[in-house]
């Protein structure tokens, strides 16, 4: 098998080379994340018993929102990932957003002319 | 020349072990990606529908067991706390580690399956599957509570199919990580793994809110 | 250009033809270029078919009444040939084979990243095409390939599900490929390769995986949630529960139309390679052409909503949809004056790997242009679902995506198998191709513009002469299409080292190895210093 | 239409179809010229520059100023002259969604594979359409199965007909007549046997032909018999007045805003009211208990829409039948803002139509 030494040229761009060596969070993190994983799921089942209006939909995937990005971050490990996989999650997360949004905006301004299936 | 450890050799077409391993990583965040997409079909259906019918889906919801809900959830969280430590001891090279959270990951993704299948029983029971002989009884706005359950079956059904898939692939990793397959030089498959059940596990981090909380001011935690 | 040297000429060289034998070999192969062999062979033979429902669909057509077989049939003809063809040809078409084939060696790389994945990813497509070969053998399908509900799930006689399980099956396929590229395309390239160094193909390929797998997954599930409404009836899009058969065309088209670029931009690069080579000039306007590539995936996921102008999305829905429609024109636009542009002042040879460039670039504008015309509400409303879309997208799809298609394949064919077609004969089956082409869907515009709405199996009278001479011109194009499949072919016959490494001076890495390559592709891993098109007065070398 | 006439161009018939030639010509001809260019470009450079010798051509520099500003002349050429075609394009668009105020109201109802033709007069008919020369006419839309879609190629015009919900299509005929009806969008077996024709006839012609119809009474009186026969009018009689009914008073209904029980509100157009017929428990009018069983299944698409033109007979005009107006932008969409202010524990209603 060959091998030159010149990795960094392969992934030029790439800003900084793959050179990482392997990233161990220390377990406190992990036990604080699924600590604060836990006490949210309760607490948003609990907010949901309460009437605040609009807001319940607010606060239900706001929480949700932040769950997933402590699992994202500290699980998943993309705080300490490289810029790439930085990038593949934005645009998946991009995307999403994307298809989400602007089928809504067709449903949302649906009959704006005041005529049936206009 | 990449490490000589007995069970792990580069393959032939990557010039060394890092680059192997950065390849995985990216791939899999890729496949992440295209499943972000593939639950993003049903998610946009459900914000479509819940636009239209406010109150059918907040009463369809109601029937749904938020205890039971909350509960799943708890255990699910705790299936990918263990699943991170797997991970971690894999960092460390840690074998005995490594196999004995894989199979808390396991029991725990058994448990969390156990209940959804106890939650369809249910569902089934009060003829609240879609069909022909689905009903909400006292529902309001019964006409469109049908596809409430259509999108929860549809959006739990593919979550738990993950998770069945995943229970697949963690006892192929137990067997090898019992083997010693795993090192702290090389354990790509334990760390992909994990990302897939974290993604999994973030999936119905959505889902429970989406599915069990519309209005929960009427019902409560009691059904 | 690279440090790598092709192997010295033995009598027999060893190639990837020749390093194994045996059926088993080829199964199980991990090698990206028999992987890219086996997907040739069966997306010809899924071409062969499309090809043959089209014939029948012509022959049907060639007169008013529908008087050769049952409305039933013809509606089972033109399904069959669009899944078929959509799917299952155009799809993989250039990224399977020709990208499988050329995108490790013109990054410098041995394999794919995941070899094993790519073989995957084969017969994945193989399990999809035999779902959809089943579901023909049990009588077809008749909803068109677009599966409208509550058709699809209410209505059809056909075998909907099984035809929609091949197609969700063949989705993961063809992610898999897009997902090997990306990957390669980040992580495998050699040393000093750097993103502008890269062949414009690598980049349309890149753009094109994007699509594949941010696209595909949404179609996969909206196919899947018609099988179980049509399996299970539970309700997702029928309206009968207040569901929304629009909302599935939302997430149909939201695939269903970039899917148009992951057909029609890697031929867009090969067409790239072959203009320049057969200039012997780099690309005009390298950068523009390769962001032009991203920009048309990226905003080719924009714009689905123009297939829904009568659908009754909104109004405002509708006039966002057109305007971005007419930008993701631009770069489209960019590329064709682009690559007129590398021809100014070049030293043009019209070999038959160019004659398919230069017919694609005639045909391509002759699409978008019609594209124009599709994207503008008011005159959408009148055209959409009539003989003007159908002639518009065959302008793209065949004219456009199937002729640089054919192109590549001419152009990289002596790379791949170390083989040269008769001249004379694929010349004369490219120029065939071009006007059967022309005659075939020409006449579809005015058709179009007429008011013959699509999928009509018996039509009015009075198109029964433009409809004819649309027959007629299948016919030659068919014949074309014969005679250079024929050519490809038969050049199979002639002994292996017949021809030189690099026939056509073309500068890219993949043609610094011997045609056809080692199992390794490079004895070294070359290390590059140039661009891609750096052209050097001795590497042309004529053809005999 | 003779069997051996050959056209290249259709009929223009009503008043869209003359703007749309219209931009039908601005379209060939750009297409024309740029197509023309470019293979004029790729014929000349290929011969011209045939390989002559085996000197190789020097790159042109694209970073130069000159490469630049190629690039930018056909980026931006090409963008002007297509947002031409958006905003033409974008005005005929606008004007085909906006039927004029006092335009003649006809209801097709699609069908594997026919289309049932109601007059609001009461002449029916299947497979043709009976209409007066140089009048506004409306179409409402809907179908009984699968998705069709109700094309006349001689109007320019064509516009999906979804089962479940109510669409419109509006044109103006300027030539008497015949033309094909064709369904565009496919719809099974017989697909391209769902045709039909348009008769554009004088108004003295249409009325004799009208005279000629049914003999059932106007849509409206038909709704009414189907009203009366179904028990609506038990609660919902216009004589019972909100106080002390059970049910909405109908009277005076159509097109205001009503207020619903969860405090958001929804204009009563022709969707509402075949929503509230179809899933009464969908919007409960605010001070009304949800004691309203549904229809669905008792009426088929046909009754439906004449029950709807019935109610709508009942208001804002009392007793005459004229169609609403078509409000400028007054749709549960926009509204759903104010209410949510006044009431911040409001839920988003839904809109009106789908």
């Amino acid at each position: 098998m060959k091998k030159h030494d010149i990795l960094t040229d392969t992934h030029p761009g790439e800003g900084p080379a793959a050179h990482h060596a392997e990233h161990i969070v220390p377990l406190p993190v992990y036990f604080a994340v699924f600590a604060a994983l836990i006490v949210l799921t309760w607490v948003t089942a609990f907010v949901a018993t309460i009437d605040l209006g609009r807001l319940n939909v607010f606060v239900a995937l706001s929480i949700a929102i932040f769950k997933a990005s402590l699992v994202l971050l500290f699980f998943m490990h993309v705080k300490y990932g490289t810029r790439l996989t930085k990038m593949i999650v934005a645009a998946g997360l991009y995307w999403l957003i994307l298809l989400l949004f602007i089928v809504m905006q067709d449903i949302w301004t649906r009959n704006w002319m005041g005529v049936p299936g206009r | 020349m990449a490490s000589q450890a007995p069970v792990f050799q580069v393959r032939h077409h990557f010039e060394n072990a890092e680059q192997q391993k950065d390849a995985s990583t990216v791939g899999m965040w890729l496949f992440l990606v295209t499943e972000i997409m593939f639950f993003g079909g049903l998610f946009l259906a459900y914000f479509v529908y819940r636009q239209w019918y406010p109150e059918a889906f907040a009463s369809a919801s109601g029937k749904t067991n938020l205890l039971i809900g909350a509960f799943n959830t708890t255990v699910l969280i705790c299936s990918s706390l263990t699943m991170a430590l797997a991970v971690h001891y894999a960092q460390l090279g840690k074998k005995n580690l490594i196999v004995l959270f894989l199979i808390l990951t396991l029991l725990l993704g058994g448990a969390f399956l156990g209940v959804k299948a106890y939650e369809y029983h249910d569902k089934w029971v009060h003829h609240e599957v879609p069909g022909a002989n689905f009903e909400c009884e006292g529902c309001v706005d019964p006409g469109h509570t049908s596809l409430f359950f259509a999108l929860y079956f549809g959006m739990t059904g593919l979550h738990a199919t993950h998770m069945i898939v995943g229970a697949v692939i963690l006892l192929y990793l137990i067997w090898q990580a019992k083997k010693g397959a795993y090192t702290a030089k090389w354990f790509t498959p334990v760390e992909m793994f994990g990302l897939y059940w974290h993604f999994v596990d973030i999936v119905w981090i959505f889902l429970f809110p989406l599915l069990y909380l519309i209005d929960r001011t009427k019902t409560g935690f009691g059904i | 250009m690279t440090t790598a040297t092709a192997a010295p000429p033995q009598t027999e060289r060893k190639t990837y033809l020749n390093s194994a034998h045996g059926v088993k070999s080829w199964l199980l192969t991990s090698d990206h270029k028999r992987i890219a062999v086996l997907y040739m062979i069966s997306v010809l033979v899924f071409f062969i078919l499309g090809g043959l429902f089209a014939v029948l669909i012509r022959l049907e057509l060639a007169t008013p009444a529908g008087d050769l077989v049952e409305s039933n049939t013809y509606n089972k003809f033109f399904t069959m040939h669009g899944v078929l063809m959509v799917f299952f040809v155009l799809i993989p078409a250039v990224p399977a084979t020709l990208g499988n084939f050329m995108i490790p060696m013109m990054v410098g790389a041995k394999d794919l990243a995941f070899p094993k994945i790519n073989l995957l990813s084969w017969y994945i497509y193989v399990v999809a095409g035999l779902f959809v070969l089943t579901s023909l053998m049990m009588g077809g399908v008749d909803t068109g390939w677009t599966f409208y509900t509550p058709f699809s799930t209410s209505y059809s006689n056909g075998y909907v599900i099984v035809t929609g399980l091949g197609i969700f099956i063949s989705g993961f396929s063809s992610i898999l490929t897009g997902l090997n590229f990306i990957v390669t395309i980040h992580r495998m390239r050699a040393p000093g390769l750097t993103w502008f160094r890269l062949p414009l193909f690598v980049w349309a390929n890149y753009a094109t995986s994007l699509v594949q797998i941010l696209g595909t997954p949404v179609v996969a599930v909206t196919l899947f949630l018609v099988v179980l409404e049509r399996g299970l009836h539970i309700g997702f899009f029928d309206p009968a529960y207040g569901g929304d058969p629009v909302l599935f065309q939302h997430m149909f088209w939201f695939y269903s139309h970039p899917a148009v670029y992951i057909m029609i931009l890697p031929p867009m690069g090969a067409v790239t390679e072959i203009v320049s080579t057969f200039s012997s000039k780099k690309p005009f306007g390298y950068t523009f052409i390769a962001f032009s590539s991203v920009a048309i995936a990226v905003f080719g996921f924009i714009v689905w909503g123009h297939h829904l102008f009568v659908a009754s999305q909104s109004i405002y829905a509708g006039m966002v949809f057109s305007i971005l429609s007419y930008i993701v024109g631009i770069p489209s636009a960019i590329k064709v004056f682009n690559w007129t542009g590398t021809m100014y002042k070049a030293s043009v040879r019209l070999e038959t790997p160019m004659l398919y460039a230069l017919g694609f670039i005639g045909l391509f504008t002759v699409g978008g242009l019609t594209g124009l015309f599709l994207a503008s509400t008011g005159m959408n409303v009148h055209l959409t679902d009539t003989y003007f879309v159908v002639a518009h997208f065959h302008y793209v799809m065949v004219g456009g995506a199937i002729m640089g298609t054919t192109g590549g394949m001419f152009y990289w064919w002596p790379k791949m198998f170390g083989r040269m077609y008769n001249q004379a004969w694929s010349k004369a089956g490219a120029i065939l191709i071009f006007f059967g082409f022309n005659f075939t869907f020409f006449p579809q515009f005015i058709l179009g513009y007429m008011g013959m709405p699509r999928r009509y199996h018996a039509y009015p009278p009075e198109w029964a002469l433009l409809n004819s001479l649309s027959s007629a011109g299948a016919t030659v194009l068919g014949l074309g299409y014969a005679i250079a499949i024929g050519c490809l072919l038969v050049s199979l016959l002639k002994p292996v080292t017949e021809t030189a490494d690099n026939p056509w001076g073309a500068t890219t890495l993949e043609w610094k190895t011997q045609s056809p390559p080692t199992t390794e592709n490079f004895e070294v891993t070359p290390v590059v210093t140039e661009e891609a098109y750096t052209y050097s007065s001795e590497e042309v070398v004529h053809v005999g | 239409m003779g069997a051996t006439n050959f056209q290249i161009f259709p009929e223009a018939a009503s008043t869209i179809a003359t703007s749309v030639d219209g931009l039908y010509a601005y379209l060939v001809i750009v297409s024309a010229f740029f197509s023309l260019l470019v293979a004029f470009l790729v014929v000349f450079f290929a011969v011209k520059y045939r390989k002559k010798d085996d000197t190789i051509p020097k790159p042109a520099d694209e970073h130069s100023i000159g490469g630049m500003i190629l690039e930018i002349t056909w980026s931006v050429i090409p963008l002007g002259l297509s947002m031409v075609m958006f905003a033409w394009g974008a005005s005929i668009y606008f004007t085909e969604s906006r039927p004029p105020a006092d335009s003649l109201e006809i209801f097709v109802t699609g069908k594997q594979w026919m289309w049932k033709i109601q007059h609001n007069e009461g002449a029916r008919e299947i497979n043709e359409l009976h209409i007066p020369v140089n009048q506004d006419i409306r179409l409402t839309l809907t179908s009984e199965d699968v998705i069709h879609d109700f094309f006349v190629p001689a109007f320019r015009t064509k516009t999906d007909v979804l089962p479940g919900k109510y669409t419109t299509e509006w044109f103006r005929p300027t030539k008497i007549g015949e033309y094909h009806i064709f369904c565009a969008e496919y719809c099974g077996t017989k697909h391209s046997g769902m045709i039909g024709t348009v008769y554009v006839m004088n108004q003295q012609d249409y009325n004799d032909w009208l005279a000629t119809g049914s003999g059932e009474g106007s849509m409206a009186e038909q709704g009414q018999a189907l009203f009366n026969q179904l028990g609506c009018g038990n609660c919902h009689a216009s004589q019972i007045n909100k106080e002390n009914g059970r049910c909405p008073n109908l009277n005076g209904l159509f097109g205001t805003t009503v207020d619903l029980k969860d405090g958001s509100r929804v204009r009563a157009d022709e969707a509402y009211i075949r929503e509230s017929i179809l899933y009464p428990q969908a919007k409960i009018v605010a001070g009304f208990d949800d004691i309203m069983p549904t229809f669905k299944g008792l009426l088929t698409e046909d009754g439906l829409l004449k029950v709807v033109e019935y109610v709508k007979s009942l208001g804002p005009k009392n007793g005459t039948q004229t169609s609403v107006p078509p409000a400028p932008v007054m749709t549960s969409a926009t509204e759903q803002q104010a209410p949510a202010q006044a009431r911040p524990a409001a839920r988003p209603a839904a809109p009106g139509n789908r």
